[in-house]
């Protein structure tokens, strides 16, 4: 057992040492969601209604846009150096590598999320920091790295792949996405714990289904 | 399980098309343990796939293939755990120094002692000196050997190799042909491909010449038989 | 040009003819129907909604777009189909239930809600939720769904008899090659 | 070869028959509904496409799971083919239910949880058939499809799960046809929804196996090319 945790978090620290080299995959996360935001506070009048009515999907949409291109760079620079090929050498399991990949990604999109929030909640004089916030940020960044790292890894050997990973994965986290964005929009509006419950619930069930379901299937995606 | 002893690789009728694109054709082979096994033929000819497929990174269509008496679909972690490949990519992390490149090798293969270890392995590869540099700033050849140092980090009883001496001046070619040798002592198996058929012939015991996806030789003498083995690699070189 | 018509074709065509002709038979009685009736339709909003002592209709006053009022008197055979706020449609007949007629029209008066009313010499026939058009602009809709389909369905059935004739030439071709 | 002329296929003559028998009853036999007028005669026509769309997604993750388990072809191939058919009549529900919905609720689309979950499903089975036209050649992309086709299922149920969620917490102005659709038509209309439901299946089948045989020549062609581009030695 603690072998295993072992070779999740070494497949893990590797990538995060890797990102803090050369910054790859946050500063793509980030970047593209506070051009989105950014471009939004000038597209659209933020009154008070207005940004209460609207931030909360304009902050997740950026935020799952940002993903998918920092998902992409995850597996592609895994992919150019082949070094995929030298974790499917090593006499791991496929769900390992899986869990390894998805934990790094998770931290990504956790750290885009802490620069990106804070400025969402300034550029649209929103009060989003309360622990709703912490729980929500964290099971969307889960479902997201669950079932992005599962993506990533399948449409890594196509040409056109910064097209079809978004085909491929917006769709399937819709119910996250509307998670997010449903319990968001309760928060800015002073909501409790009680009225989000039920989506938070949901997006729960979500992550751990992904999860499971991926670190079963990954074994048939990886080789040619 | 008797057969561990003797044979390494069994490939029975092994297929593997890329769509319209054959890669095997149909691949009965036997390769037995303890010694050095050269695949030779042309560009296409199947010998990178049959690395790869020996490596499990390729998924045959068809067939069957036992590696140490195991069978390849049923129990991959544990010839994985036996295995070691240095391929045509280097497959190293250009962002990272060579030590850490082998560190995380070795924490994924489980080692223990891995400092000592690392340096052992390095000095047999002759990169000991190079420990802390980027794997991007160095050449190719260095990158080759950083590559074999990993592949044969944890002693597996089976190693892969793709041209592993390309990239690599004559001092490097002598130490790769000493590692060679120690497998061979050891009773341990090496897969080879090599593009320098001459010295590839002096150190194999077994040759095994490839064509569009088949084998057309196999040959457990590759001294005597040299000329047969010549003519059939010229043969297929002709055809290109 | 090779212009024999395949099999599938030949089925396909008919399928077609069958069901187009179908289709047009059943929107050409339908329009007929529709114009044969004396009825007529209104859309509007109510305005006044008039009843006895016992909450029981009488009368019922509609605006139209161009602010004209009409007023309407029922039969006990008027049909009503109206929703409420939630969406909810309530069913049934002036005779069945007469005093919640009156009490819905009210609510839609309240809410401005549009109705329509399809109306002969000065009675109200029916009185629903305010549609789209007419009788005839509807049949429109209900021929495009019917057109789309069919032509997307036998797009997609002549596409593949193509596809599956380009295939079998080449399989014939490659196989002749490989002899 | 097939010596039997493509219209002689029994599937296609009895879809035929059905479908005749169908529209009969769609369009003369069954009276108009009072509330909706005619239009109301496309749900005759909606509902048996919508649940082809439905029977397309079920027959993609069934035989995904098969193609995973066993490793055979044809199960691939049926994966592909109802993927293909169900996109068609997927595609053919959106159509019907938007210009039905139009002069009923008067509006083109709304958020409402079906109509959201059908859409998201209809674009995972376009990902599903981008996704095998743009990877490269292999079993490599059979077994990812396969993954796709059994994610996509598997999502089904919770996106429709969050799409209703979603508009309870947004109601709609209005209700589903379905909800006003049995208000003057009791038995007539369930006889027939069964029996266009029947038709439309009967069609599904017909060009699911068309499909199946096409894809089958392409195999077929692929071996064949395989054979004659360098010859093996044998």
């Amino acid at each position: 057992m603690t072998d295993t945790i072992l070779v999740i978090w070494a497949i893990a620290r590797k990538d995060l040492v890797l990102e803090i080299r050369n910054k790859d995959v946050v500063v793509a996360i980030t970047g593209f969601a506070l051009l989105v935001l950014a471009i939004f506070t000038f597209a659209v009048d933020l009154s008070q209604m207005n940004a209460k009515l609207i931030g909360p999907g304009v902050l997740w949409a950026a935020i799952a846009f940002a993903g998918v291109t920092g998902l992409n760079r995850a597996f592609a620079s895994e992919i150019e150096s082949s070094t995929l090929e030298a974790l499917l050498i090593a006499p791991i399991s496929r769900d390992l590598i899986y869990l390894g990949k998805s934990l790094g990604n998770f931290l990504f999109i956790t750290t885009a999320q802490i620069i990106v929030i804070p400025t969402f909640a300034v550029l649209f004089n929103l009060i989003v920091f309360r622990w709703e916030m912490v729980a929500i940020c964290m099971v969307t960044a889960i479902g997201f790295s669950a079932v992005g790292t599962l993506f990533a890894a399948m449409s890594v050997r196509i040409r056109a792949r910064e097209v079809m990973l978004p085909l491929l994965f917006l769709p399937v986290v819709t119910p996250l996405l509307m998670a997010a964005v449903e319990s968001t929009s309760y928060l800015v509006n002073g909501g409790t714990w009680g009225e989000m419950a039920s989506w938070l619930q949901l997006a729960i069930a979500f992550d751990v289904l992904f999860i499971v379901i991926s670190a079963l299937i990954f074994q048939n995606i990886l080789e040619d | 399980m008797t057969q561990t002893n003797t044979i390494a690789i069994k490939a029975e009728a092994v297929v593997k098309n890329y769509g319209a694109k054959a890669a095997l054709r149909s691949i009965d082979l036997e390769i037995p343990t303890g010694g050095v096994t050269i695949l030779l033929g042309s560009n296409g000819a199947g010998k990178s796939t049959l690395l790869r497929v020996f490596a499990m990174l390729t998924r045959i269509d068809s067939g069957n293939l036992t590696i140490h008496g195991l069978e390849m679909m049923k129990e991959g972690p544990s010839i994985r755990a036996n295995t070691g490949a240095a391929l045509h990519a280097p497959m190293l992390y250009g962002d990272m120094s060579v030590r850490e490149n082998l560190m995380f090798s070795a924490s994924i293969l489980r080692l223990p002692r891995k400092d000592t270890l690392i340096y052992e392995t390095a000095e047999k590869v002759g990169i000991q000196d190079r420990l802390e540099d980027r794997v991007r700033s160095l050449s190719h050849g260095l990158q080759k050997k950083v590559s074999l140092a990993r592949a044969i980090m944890h002693e597996p009883s089976l190693l892969l190799l793709d041209e592993p001496e390309s990239g690599l001046d004559g001092r490097s070619v002598n130490q790769l042909d000493q590692i060679i040798a120690g497998y061979r002592s050891h009773n341990r198996t090496v897969v080879m491909t090599t593009h320098i058929i001459e010295h590839g012939l002096e150190i194999a015991d077994h040759a095994v010449v490839l064509q569009h996806g088949n084998v057309i030789l196999m040959s457990n003498d590759p001294i005597t038989e040299r000329s047969a083995i010549m003519n059939a690699y010229a043969s297929v070189g002709a055809k290109l | 040009m090779n212009t024999k018509l395949t099999g599938a074709k030949t089925g396909i065509i008919l399928f077609m003819a069958i069901t187009t002709t179908l289709t047009a038979i059943f929107i050409a009685s339908e329009v007929s129907i529709a114009k044969a009736s004396e009825e007529s339709i209104l859309s509007g909003i109510v305005v006044g909604v008039e009843t006895d002592s016992n909450g029981k209709l009488i009368r019922l006053a509609v605006s139209d777009s161009s602010g004209q009022i009409t007023t309407f008197e029922f039969s006990p055979k008027t049909q009503f189909g109206l929703e409420n706020q939630a969406g909810d449609r309530w069913i049934s007949s002036l005779a069945e239930n007469p005093s919640e007629a009156a009490r819905r029209l009210n609510d839609h008066r309240k809410r401005f809600a549009p109705i329509t009313v399809s109306h002969a010499n000065g009675i109200a026939s029916s009185i629903v939720e305010r549609q789209e058009g007419k009788l005839e602009t509807n049949l429109g809709y209900l021929f495009a769904v019917f057109a789309t389909t069919w032509i997307l369905f036998f797009a997609y059935v002549l596409y593949m008899g193509q596809k599956q004739r380009v295939l079998q030439y080449e399989i014939t071709r490659l196989k002749n090659q490989l002899e | 070869m097939n010596k039997v002329p493509g219209y002689l296929d029994p599937l296609l003559i009895l879809s035929t028959a059905l479908m005749g028998c169908a529209l009969y009853l769609i369009f003369i036999w069954v009276p108009t509904e009072t509330n909706q007028g005619a239009i109301q005669r496309i749900l005759y026509f909606h509902v048996p496409i919508a649940w082809g769309s439905m029977l397309g997604i079920f027959v993609v993750s069934a035989s995904s799971i098969l193609y995973l388990w066993k490793k055979d072809q044809k199960w691939d191939r049926l994966a592909v083919s109802s993927a293909e058919v169900g996109l068609t009549f997927g595609a053919m529900m959106l159509l019907s239910g938007m210009i039905w919905a139009r002069p009923v609720w008067g509006v083109w689309w709304t958020g409402e949880a079906k109509l959201t979950t059908a859409l998201i499903l209809f674009f995972i089975y376009v990902a599903y058939l981008m996704f095998r036209s743009y990877f490269p050649p292999g079993t490599q992309r059979q077994r990812i499809a396969a993954v796709i086709g059994v994610i996509g299922a598997l999502d089904a149920p919770i996106i429709y799960f969050a799409a209703n969620l979603w508009s309870q917490a947004h109601p709609p102005l209005i209700t589903g046809p379905a909800a006003d659709a049995d208000s003057t038509l009791g038995s007539e209309l369930g006889i027939v929804l069964l029996m266009s439901t029947f038709a439309f299946t009967l069609l599904f089948v017909y060009m699911v196996q068309a499909r199946y045989k096409i894809r089958r020549s392409e195999d077929d062609i692929v071996d064949l090319k395989r054979a004659t581009t360098t010859p093996g030695v044998s």
